[in-house]
């Protein structure tokens, strides 16, 4: 792995932020790699788009830039529509599966939905989404470890809610290893 | 405290447009719509929000005070003469 | 057969910026609807009405409403609105802008208005806190309030907009929250039609932003304390009136009376010094 | 078209700089002023206090200079001709709204009456040391035009001139004066009024509903349509469409901020307005604007007296620079002497036109006074 | 000397660049902050209102920027290190008291995150359209210090450079940030608060009642005592004397600018700080700050592959301008391609500098995203 | 023998800047007369006492005065002095300047500051005018006056002074003419000594311009005029305090009240919310 | 309004201290002395101004009200034990 | 005559500027020449150094300055302290006398004094010192005809003085014709 770009994409308020930076700090610190984490969001509190960029690698990592990223996960049907076409061959599509329809979905691509929303109903609190997402991710990809993310969840979110959280990572981390699993199998 | 139904249904009643995809699922309407037309329902729209749905049309008045609490824009209610109109309501299952 | 009736509102609305920014159970959208149908009462051609706001989630207001509007500075609504009525005083300017910007940066410029009374009408959604920017203490934050600047609490005394407003010199003062739509529709229209610097202030709910902080529930919770613990008290003595983090919220039209407009008064003073070499200024008001 | 009779003290007056930017203003149609006084710009304000009743305006003394500085754009989209004064302080505190007036594109003017600075500095005394805020005080990419009279009646001319820029570009145009020109008193004569040229506002043509406030037009420029009409527009600071909605994109703000910058720099050649001196056969050319432009024909003169070959090149519109006229310059002069009321703010700009072909040395001044013109001498023999 | 232990985060974090900015304060001996919300500047006065209370600090959320802007004055003059925070629309704001800072040679931290202007503009997304009126926004001649850090590693580190160069100089300081580097997060290490090199104020020496606290002391730059201690002095933004006293005369002025001016342009070569890379054979030198000198590495990187001689010049502290190393290029390499997120800002130095020696071209870019660096690419392969 | 014995203001003044610029029969050096004897009453180490000032002929008082002295930037002394006081909670922060400076200009850093109570006097000379700049209208300036920028009397309602200042928080709050001088130093006096946001008005004549623009004689008869129009009422209703051009002048101490000044609520506020991690920080008031 | 004399002469009076060059002829001085001490004379300083003399020195008390009145700083008086002090007028003739 | 300067000097509140402006209207309006009027001040409405300088000519006149006046008139002793030093051979000095004592006096330069202060107050007003100066410039000099100035004055001082300050003109100017023949009697 000498660069790898990661998109996190959705609405403001789903956590999108959050989530890159977790993946980013579990990368950063935790799993010794550099890590550069860029946001970008509208002027919405809420339901703007919104963006993370997360770029790891082994050395220092200069240009901060995702342009074609190798991992894009996707929590909105307009995140969808303006992202997909930055991915190349190889890529990974993680999306949302009750927000996001993945229409004319490249086929050099793999991609993996998964119920995040319902889930987090189920949790409880809705707000737990991007957690759930980025067990997903960790499940899928192989750029961070399990140990990493599970840390620096725990580091980020608010006292208190640390087992919630916890409960949320593990909810989507299993559903994409069973995936995975199945996926493999499947091969 | 009950709100007390007086909808005088003679005269006229209300037609209801819903428009769930602008829709937040914020409740204002079913909260204080005054004769309790409305509920949550359990559908979500595209954005992720569950969206009010019609319990009892029968006594909505068309006050329009569901429209008037609306902060989307995605609600509102036209007093019609007793035989007109019909509930409009979310038509894409979102 | 989705939208074979439209929304009374849509006509007035940019509906081609919809969805409009603001979060779910965000009040500032009710604010629209009520004044929507305030300007439909008042029975003002809206080619006559200019849309000024400043900058934040209220300021947003100027940009979804289907009229001449400007989205000008933060803190600066006021004076622009002053410039465009002294420009052309047969329109009809209204502010419409966050407590934040109208207060805090924009303190200045309100008191100076109140004071001459410039022909404006303030639409000053009270929210408690800088929401655009992400929840920073703003001038009305009630004291120990949590605001991403005040982590521990607030501290500074909030105002007490309308003894502000009032103290200042404004001619009509009203204050309401998001629940009384109908008392605000009708302090709207009745600000519209009234010369001279009016003020209403609207308690809203940021559910995002303030009530979350403050563990105030979301915008519904909201609305329903604004139900339970507002007291309609027309004419109270505006000094009586400040609000607390989860105290009972006065409501109602505080201050309704007569003085010259900025324009006014102008033409007074010049006639009588000037006498027939002074061609009386257009006031726009008809008294 | 003439300007409108009724504001045209036609006549010739011994006024000061101040005032006779004042009856330039009406008689360019100004009817409409907001202003917060600073020495030494007041007696425009004051004296506009006085007229602008008498002649259907209105002017109104602000809270501060924030205030005038918005106000005149809410009055200016109202359908009038406004115009603000300051001097320094007050300028930097306007540098917001002139940045706001720029991305609006809301015609309005700005006079700055400069004085010693930087901070209060010398309030009573001239300088030239806000040339380059004039240009770059505001956040973000802008152009303005910046206009610098020498004279009362150049201050009448100019800011009728400067109200017709203002018009036609849609753009802030600033005045600036120094404490000098405006504390100067000379003759001045005002024509008649259908001998002013008056610019009016480009209004749109087709139907309202079609109607696009920052679609480009003639020469880059969309007509204006005034608020109250129908149109029904949205102006705001935002980035924004044609249509004048926020549009947060790169590539709306390109094609947006492009357009501000472009009237103005496409259209260099037209804003330009240069004077010359004795350039044919100048080896040496001193450079200068407002009132150093008059101090150095003293040294032109002195110089020629000996026998040096010295011109003048005055830009009297500064800002876009003149660039082209100065490049041709630099093919066959010697030397520029750059003389500013200033440590150097408009020479870098000639440095960097000149680019190395010829030495380019300035002549700097603190301000509180202007310079000596044996001083300025001195330089010029030097760079010979 | 180190830094004060109490307020040193050691350690290795995921910071953001605001973050690691408040930290970079903190670290340097902040202890009075006074601000006003702005994106995308807030995440900096947010964590200093967390944070401060727990070291003996205090941050207090002013009315407006204005406030802010003077209130941070106020405050380094009772002897704190102080810092104020705010983007384009702020920094606008606070033009008048960066002035006021300069005549009044208080030492003070202004960060300005630059987001998309003019004006409102694209509140959340970057620019580096503010960089000249950084150096320009106050009327009248003054010099500052900017520094464009492009990492919040380098917000960490800058933020601790700036405040020792504004207390060396006693200067305001201008710390150059961008949405995109404010907005970043990537791994900071904060060294043990004995390994940060810590400037402290220079007192005055000697009786009280000689102490002339305009007089130059090292470096041209006076002792400052704070107040209460019975020097009482007297500090006027008007033009003053060695002993502080208003003068109304041209040569005090004279004196005063001078020096002013003097201590940073004298001083330039030590205040410089420049990053090279690559740039002993390159033969096309792309010249960018803050977080476009990340950009431009990419396409270093990228010409590289390609066989073409390219090298970066990137100055860290952007003003004054590294003119002498610049200077030193001009003399050997074959042209200059300037990157910055605006349409023609630093580039206009370059160029002066450069003197037309070799071409100089620009790369603009409007802001609201970074540039690509293939499009640069495709520029400096036109440069060849 | 003239100055064997010096005048008990000098060792307080920069002698080496006299004379000063202030005309025949204007009231600021009264004003001066006035502080020097309260700080010698007040028992203040002066080595802890620092004056801020604005710009205006007031605001020349900072630069004739031998203490820590700043003279800042026009209608900004008051937030440079809430900076340098949450600096050095020990000093006492003393703000003298215009009613143009402090209330046009500055009015905003005004409102808030007396709401925050931050813990600075502010002493205000009203001459109805801006003085320095040659006598343009200015926030109190009594309708029907004339001003450079009123040729034809003004029109907008002046600031009731002590009204706005109470309205917005102030814990102490007098009114005072110039010829009140033992009154005033009284006031002073107190003002220096009680913890909070003191706000002290004082009319002064400003004979080159305003009496003179407005036929109201030179010094002398300002003075004259004080001492035969004032009525003092300790206690008065501040809302009804308001002046008019020939009317009479009410003056006194109108407010003296308790509140936690800036600093003690935010210890307040941080003590109960941190607990043992918060070291209260200084508030040099000694209660 | 009548000013009543209350000088108790016994115990002290006053000695006055006039600098003429400062004085600005305003006259507060002259019209504020609680016992008519001065009045404004016939010279001009060098600056123009008309300055106050001394009519009647023997009633003067040292309450220095003429010295909190000056807004010039150019007058001022001490409270002196029965015996001391003289006036010090304006001496250089201005 | 091809360029005249002269220096109008003394405090604020005389009324220099106002006496410097009246000389460039005669001048400029009434007699036909090319005047130009600048002026120095301080920050002080009253007392402090201020000066007027006015440069005639037949020509249009661009140089503004007044570097050696040939005609200076000073009406306090900093004043003539200050400027005093400025006037070369042949220039005319025109004092106030009770203000300023001429010390030092350059002995190739003609100077006359006038006790304007006491005329002014004889008058009853003290505000006209500036136009009996004007009266005495007028006089002694002639760069202006006695007619532009009275008209001047006429055009420039507030309405219902016009009495006051012709007699004050008046005064001054037949003071200075007075000296002016006692002069040329004794040449
Ligand atoms: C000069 C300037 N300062 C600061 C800002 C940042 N800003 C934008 S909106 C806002 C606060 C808005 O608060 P409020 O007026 O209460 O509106 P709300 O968002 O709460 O509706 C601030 C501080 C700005 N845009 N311009
Ligand atoms: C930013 C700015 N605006 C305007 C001025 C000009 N100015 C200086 S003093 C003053 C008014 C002073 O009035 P006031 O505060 O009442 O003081 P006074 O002179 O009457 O004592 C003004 C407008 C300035 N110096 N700075
Ligand atoms: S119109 Fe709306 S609020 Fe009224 S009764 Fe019907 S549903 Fe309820
Ligand atoms: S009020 Fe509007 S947004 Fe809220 S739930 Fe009802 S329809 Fe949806
Ligand atoms: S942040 Fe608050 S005020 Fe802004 S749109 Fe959301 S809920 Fe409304
Ligand atoms: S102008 Fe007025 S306030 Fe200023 S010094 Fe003179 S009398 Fe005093
Ligand atoms: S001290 Fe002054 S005021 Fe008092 S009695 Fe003597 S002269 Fe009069
Ligand atoms: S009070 Fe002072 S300035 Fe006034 S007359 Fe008396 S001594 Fe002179
Ligand atoms: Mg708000
Ligand atoms: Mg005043």
């Amino acid at each position: 792995m000498s660069r790898v770009e990661i998109r996190i994409s959705g609405f403001g308020g789903q956590g999108v932020i959050l989530a890159g930076i977790i993946l980013g700090r579990a990368a950063a610190l935790h799993d010794g790699k550099d890590a550069t984490l860029t946001q970008s969001f509208g002027p919405e509190a809420r339901g703007g788009a919104c963006s993370a960029q997360v770029v790891l690698s082994r050395e220092r990592n200069l240009y901060p830039c995702v342009i074609r990223p190798d991992i894009l996960v996707v929590m909105s049907q307009p995140a969808y529509e303006k992202h997909i076409g930055e991915v190349g061959a190889g890529a990974l599509v993680l999306y949302e599966e009750n927000l996001v329809d993945p229409v004319d979905l490249p086929k050099e691509c793999q991609a993996y939905g998964i119920p995040a929303t319902r889930f987090a109903e189920d949790i409880g609190r809705k707000m737990v989404l991007n957690i759930i997402m980025l067990g997903f991710v960790t499940a899928l990809s192989d750029v961070v470890s399990a140990q990493a993310v599970k840390k620096a969840v725990a580091e980020s979110v608010p006292r208190g809610t640390q087992r919630l959280n916890e409960d949320a990572f593990n909810r989507g981390y299993t559903y994409g290893l069973s995936l995975k699993k199945k996926n493999d199998e499947a091969e | 405290m009950a709100v007390e139904r007086r909808t005088s249904r003679r005269k006229s009643r209300g037609e209801l447009f819903i428009d769930c995809e602008r829709c937040k699922g914020c409740g204002f309407c079913v909260e204080f719509c005054p004769t309790q037309v409305l509920a949550m329902g359990e559908k979500l729209n595209r954005k992720g929000y569950h969206t009010p749905v019609i319990v009892d049309l029968e006594v909505c008045t068309g006050c329009d005070l569901c429209g008037l609490y609306c902060p989307d824009f995605a609600i509102h209610a036209v007093r019609v003469k007793i035989e007109a109109g019909e509930a409009k309501e979310c038509d894409n299952g979102g | 057969m989705k939208n074979q009736h439209i929304n009374p509102v849509e006509p007035y609305l940019r509906m081609d910026r919809m969805p409009h920014i603001w979060c779910p159970g965000c009040g500032i959208g009710i604010v629209v609807n009520c004044f929507v149908r305030a300007l439909n009462q008042s029975g003002i051609d809206p080619d006559l009405v200019s849309i000024i706001s400043g900058i934040g989630c209220t300021g947003r207001i100027a940009g979804y409403l289907k009229l001449d509007s400007f989205h000008t500075t933060h803190g600066r609504p006021i004076p622009f609105a002053t410039g465009l009525k002294v420009a052309r005083p047969e329109l009809k300017v209204l502010v419409f802008s966050g407590e934040g910007d109208l207060v805090s940066i924009g303190g200045n410029h309100l008191i100076h208005a109140a004071r001459r009374n410039s022909d404006i009408k303030v639409f000053c959604v009270n929210n408690f806190t800088y929401a655009m920017t992400g929840g920073q203490v703003g001038p009305t934050a009630p004291i120990h309030s949590i605001a991403t600047t005040t982590p521990y609490g607030s501290y500074d005394r909030p105002f007490n907009l309308p003894f502000l407003a009032d103290s200042t010199g404004a001619v009509y003062v009203a204050r309401w929250t998001t629940y009384h739509v109908r008392q605000l529709t009708r302090s709207m229209v009745e600000a519209i039609n009234k010369p001279g610097f009016c003020f209403v202030e609207i308690i809203a709910p940021c559910p995002t932003i303030y009530q979350r902080r403050n563990r105030l529930g979301d915008g519904l919770e909201a609305m329903r304390y604004y139900k339970r613990y507002s007291r309609v008290i027309n004419g109270a003595n505006t000094r009586m009136v400040g609000l607390e983090l989860k105290g009972p919220i006065i409501v109602g039209k505080f201050i309704d009376r007569d003085r010259s407009t900025l324009l006014e008064a102008m033409n007074e003073e010049f006639s009588s010094k000037l006498g027939a070499r002074y061609q009386p200024y257009p006031t726009g008001v008809v008294r | 078209m003439g300007a409108d009779p009724q504001g045209v003290l036609t006549g010739v007056h011994f006024l000061d700089g101040d005032h006779a930017c004042c009856e330039g203003a009406i008689a360019a149609g100004c009817r409409a002023a907001f202003g917060y006084p600073i020495t030494p710009s007041t007696e425009i304000v004051e004296r506009i206090a006085l007229r602008l009743p008498l002649v259907g305006g209105v002017f109104v003394q602000m809270e501060d200079e924030i205030a005038s500085s918005i106000a005149i754009q809410g009055a200016a989209w109202g359908g009038k001709k406004v115009i603000t004064v300051t001097s320094g302080p007050g300028m930097s505190l306007m540098m917001e709204h002139v940045g706001l007036a720029a991305m609006t594109e809301t015609p309005c003017v700005f006079v700055n009456v400069q004085r010693g600075g930087p901070s209060t500095g010398l309030p009573t005394l001239p300088a030239q040391g806000d040339m380059m805020q004039a240009r770059w005080g505001s956040h973000g990419d802008y152009e303005i035009i910046a206009i610098s009279p020498n004279s009362p009646q150049e201050c009448f001319d100019l800011t009728v001139h400067a109200f017709n820029l203002s018009e036609r570009y849609r753009v802030p145009v600033l005045i600036m004066m120094d404490e000098s020109v405006g504390h100067m008193t000379e003759r001045v004569t005002i024509p008649h009024a259908e001998q002013i040229e008056v610019e009016s506002r480009r209004l749109p043509e087709g139907p309202k509903e079609e109607y696009l406030p920052f679609a480009p037009g003639e020469n880059l420029v969309p007509p204006m349509a005034p608020v109250g009409e129908g149109y029904r527009f949205h102006v705001t600071g935002l980035t924004h469409n044609e249509k004048g909605y926020p549009v947060m994109s790169p590539d709306v703000q390109d094609h947006l901020v492009r357009r501000l910058l472009d009237k103005i720099r496409l259209n260099a050649e037209d804003i330009a307005m240069v004077e010359e001196d004795q350039i044919q056969d100048a080896d040496v050319v001193l450079v200068a604007y407002g009132i150093t432009s008059r101090v150095v024909l003293r040294t032109l003169h002195l110089a020629r007296e000996k026998g040096l070959k010295v011109g003048v090149f005055r830009p009297v519109v500064v800002w876009p620079f003149p660039e082209k006229r100065l490049r041709e310059l630099a093919e066959r002069v010697k030397a520029f002497v750059v003389v500013e009321l200033n440590y150097g703010q408009v020479v870098l700009e000639v440095e960097r036109i000149v680019g190395g072909r010829v030495p380019t040395v300035l002549v700097p001044h603190g301000g509180g006074a202007l310079h000596n013109p044996e001083d300025i001498l001195r330089v010029v023999e030097e760079a010979w």
